[in-house]
């Protein structure tokens, strides 16, 4: 029996269970059907996306919307095999999500795309094909990212030949593939420019047209010392400074000159004191930094161990002022926290997550003071954006 | 259409939250006699006595307070309108009992219960319809089988993902919402 | 830079590491290249599939193989969202799987296929497109199932609407569609007839001709009572009976009788004792009953509780003479027990699952004993097929 | 190729199973010593004396014996083929240190570790394909950092995903192996 006629019974049944009955209390009123829940625009300086790795079931990753305030779960996005990211867009009205799939969930043809997702209904608006070889790793914010006018999203290939493909978001095409060999992941630094990293520790300067295209290509003499401490891809970014943090605490900076293009190196600096790097203090975690433009801070996550241990969770968050390069506050961690974020805004939330547990604890950045934990975000909860 | 003759005097499955069940069934064999004046409906069906083996009441007050704020919290288990609910809490995945989170779709087929409000002391017939279109929402797990049917007695199971009869044919399933259809008579 | 010329460099760098050195002990030789386990056929005895579904990434459901001998872990099948069961061929050597996939995850175009793979190296060796319909519910064994010549898959379709979809796996194509409006699942009662459950209790008695066409459907009276103690639709199969049990634990059997059309009812006896109902002993459980044919031997997954407990786990296995209707042991569960499964062997090992945890308990079925519990089974292990 | 560069002398991520990573590292240390004689070899970076504020040897020869047993077994993180895998052990999922489970398929390009056999006394260079093609196994997770570089020298960091360069283009990761190359010298 198809849906028409069972439907048609089944309004009836209900009719019959509903009789409108004269009560002394006044009832209270049916509700509407189909109705579902839109977001206000823009996106509310609290909020963050944290990205599920779903590392059990990496074919169904997922972005989650919480509301550091309130501590509420807004929405979600279904963004596919390996996501590694969203993107949200200059404006907050639109997300970029680079997401794979297969035909057959984990088997079959591979097809690789931006969605293009509505950032007040959580729905798809299109998508754009790209080359199927997005590199599928432990997620980074460099994964995928905007060229400072928000125009060119740059994501990165691997597989294992190292390449950028440009997404125009503003025509919503390919624009095409710029090849990085031995240099991974990109950096803007313009509106047209972007570095990647390369294993040796240069940086490739790529510049872009005004359609996307790469136009010049430039390798720098080795920037970072790769051998015994490198430096993490996992910087942040304020102003005119990428800020790149080493295995063993000290802060390295590339200063972005006229253009985008004319890199230099800042003075580097060391997140630890002697007798703090003699207790094995060091930054580690997933996304290990992170930074307030207003405030002029820098936050690394804090544990102590080996140089082995770069990635482990920390359960302090020390916050440095960018200026003096000097340490100003310490803000113990109620859980093990392996990716930080702080909020834009004036009076800005710390969000902290670990891959290993899957809840989400939200601090004030100024006081410190932890304010809330909402548990249940997702699997293996990996890195966080926020608008 | 046996399952509609079977609906319109069905039992509906009813409060028994896994990770507490003992605790809540105590209270809801109270709660129920309220309707049992109504013998045709649903939740008749809940108006028995407590039974033998239930857990007895602790008569601890912030218990019972406890549980009466969470009578009104849409985003527990113990909310009123989830007497027959079986799924994740749309309320806990960015939609409410009655509205689903951005992006999902609401099933137009489904099951329904009748619960007992008891702000105002009344019944209603309250449907669970389905948000589908996104994977599982993972939040607010509640999941109760009284009066729940075998698969054969479709409206009255809460075995299937009610998204199988969405409009667009789209079978994943998210959470599940409380809606009010009116009040039972 | 491609893998051709990256490869040929990785190439010449292993080989620099691993020049031959002579030693004074022998070296262990280097292994294979790309080497692929694959599995013996028959499947063994003691071998069972335990069906993930997933539930918190419904669309990466699995199936995976464990040896009940060793506890070891042999491999898994990705089965697409919302897996209800694979199916094994007769002979074992093939494994039917109704799978449901979406072009986008879990959104876009959805796409029905039965997969065959081939159970020795548990890749696709074949796929059958079926409409896109199939029931999305809590996995049950009559999901899915072959006609007793094992040639017809029979499939439960709801969306709302009920259907049986048949597959002709000799010929590997879909034949059609048979419309049981008001019933539910496919019981087998010979080479070319079944029968589904209806809402009021009756049986819908279906006939195939040899091309697996539904040539006459027959609608019983009712042959359980619904409303006050319904069967559950778990029923198993010995021999020509089918064996349905009640929410209090009454079993109800369907005789089959010539040409698999004749269905009549056996006696009904109760799984428990005056006292035992007292206090409030019942079945419960998602796979609650299992079979062993040789031993004529019925097990049921036992627990104390109201008829709303129906789906709960127990820490008892009780098992019965199913000639004498008497109970003949009590195995105690080492944890909650929410599935059985008995291998068919002479020596037959008891298998246990539950939804909310992931691991599977090993008995020998004869004893009771305890033999191994096997961690790490999936995310939410459903229920269990053998060979 | 500057990561080849890096690679022919380069450090080798070791051993430190996020469960027990403590209590590891202080028998790593000692077992690293074996290899201080070959400076070009990743497992040299290895020979360093235990660290300050390492676990203590607990002594028990219970202890003891299970390590000794745990580095021989291929479904152990301890396994002394494993000095620097990372994911789930294929020796879990239908597989084994050399071979992939059923149905899935041997990644061609991968990174590379240096290990020291106990049994034997010598080193070995061993391969860490990935197996492709199916949802990851979920069995015997084994993560270790030590020497693991960031993803910009990737033959050397595990944060990628290694079947990224199946032929097939198939980036499903299943499991991880660890192939005997050969001796290293």
């Amino acid at each position: 029996m198809g849906c028409p006629s069972l439907c048609t019974l089944w309004a009836g049944a209900i009719a019959a269970l509903t009789a409108a009955a004269a009560t002394v209390a006044a009832p209270l009123p049916a509700d509407p059907l189909s109705q579902v829940e839109s977001l206000p625009l823009p996106p509310a300086p609290h909020w963050v996306w944290v990205n599920d790795f779903a590392f059990s079931h990496m074919a169904n990753g997922k972005a989650m919307l919480v509301d550091g305030d309130s501590g509420r779960f807004l929405g979600e996005l279904d963004t596919g095999f390996g996501a590694v990211r969203i993107v949200l867009s200059a404006d907050g009205a639109l997300i970029y999500s680079p997401e794979t799939y297969f035909s057959r969930g984990t088997r079959g043809t591979r097809t690789d795309v931006v969605t293009i997702y509505d950032a007040a209904r959580l729905a798809p608006v299109g998508e754009i094909e790209i080359p199927p070889k997005r590199s599928s790793n432990m997620p980074m914010i460099a994964n995928a990212i905007l060229t400072d006018d928000g125009r060119f999203l740059l994501i990165y290939n691997f597989n294992p030949a190292q390449s950028i493909s440009v997404v125009d978001t503003r025509a919503r095409t390919f624009v095409g593939e710029i090849d990085t060999p031995g240099c991974a992941l990109a950096f803007p630094t313009g509106a047209r420019a972007f570095f990647s990293l390369c294993a040796d520790g240069a940086l490739l300067k790529v510049r872009l047209d005004d359609s996307g295209r790469g136009v010049s290509q430039e390798r720098t003499a080795p920037f970072f010392e790769v051998q015994t401490n490198p430096v993490t891809e996992k910087a942040v970014r304020r102003g005119d400074s990428w800020y790149f943090v080493s295995y063993d605490g000290t802060i390295y900076s590339v200063i972005i000159g006229r253009d985008g293009a004319d890199l230099t190196a800042g003075p580097h600096w060391s997140l630890t004191s002697d007798s703090e790097r003699a207790q094995q203090w060091r930054p580690g975690g997933l996304q290990q930094l992170a930074v307030h433009a207003g405030l002029n801070r820098l936050y690394a996550i804090m544990h102590r161990g080996g140089p082995e241990t770069h990635k482990d969770p920390g359960r302090e968050v020390w916050v440095y002022d960018l200026e003096r390069h000097a340490r100003v506050q310490k803000i113990p961690m109620q859980h093990d926290s392996g990716s930080i974020l702080v909020s834009r805004d004036a009076k800005p939330l710390l969000f902290s997550i670990f891959i290993e547990s899957n809840i989400l604890d939200v601090y004030d950045a100024a006081s410190g003071r932890h304010l809330r934990t909402v548990p249940d975000i997702g699997t293996t909860p990996t890195i966080m954006v926020g608008p | 259409m046996n399952w509609l003759d079977a609906l319109a005097e069905a039992s509906v499955r009813s409060m028994a939250q896994r990770t507490s069940r003992r605790s809540l069934l105590a209270s809801l064999g109270a709660l129920l006699i309220g309707g049992a004046a109504l013998p045709l409906l649903p939740v008749a069906r809940g108006a028995e006595p407590p039974r033998k083996g239930a857990a007895p009441n602790g008569g601890a007050k912030d218990k019972a307070a406890a549980k009466a704020a969470a009578l009104q919290d849409p985003q527990s288990c113990d909310y009123w309108r989830h007497c027959a609910i079986d799924g994740y809490l749309c309320g806990c995945c960015g939609g409410s009992q009655h509205s689903c989170p951005p992006g999902t779709e609401m099933s137009a087929v489904t099951w329904i219960g009748t619960c007992h409000n008891p702000a105002d002391g009344l019944d209603y017939v309250v449907s669970y319809n389905d948000c589908c279109g996104k994977s599982t929402c993972g939040r607010c797990l509640c999941n109760r089988n009284e009066r729940d049917t075998p698969i054969y007695i479709p409206f009255q199971s809460n075995d299937y993902n009610w998204c199988s009869g969405s409009s667009k044919g789209n079978v994943a399933y998210h959470c599940s919402t409380a809606r009010i259809l009116g009040q039972a008579r």
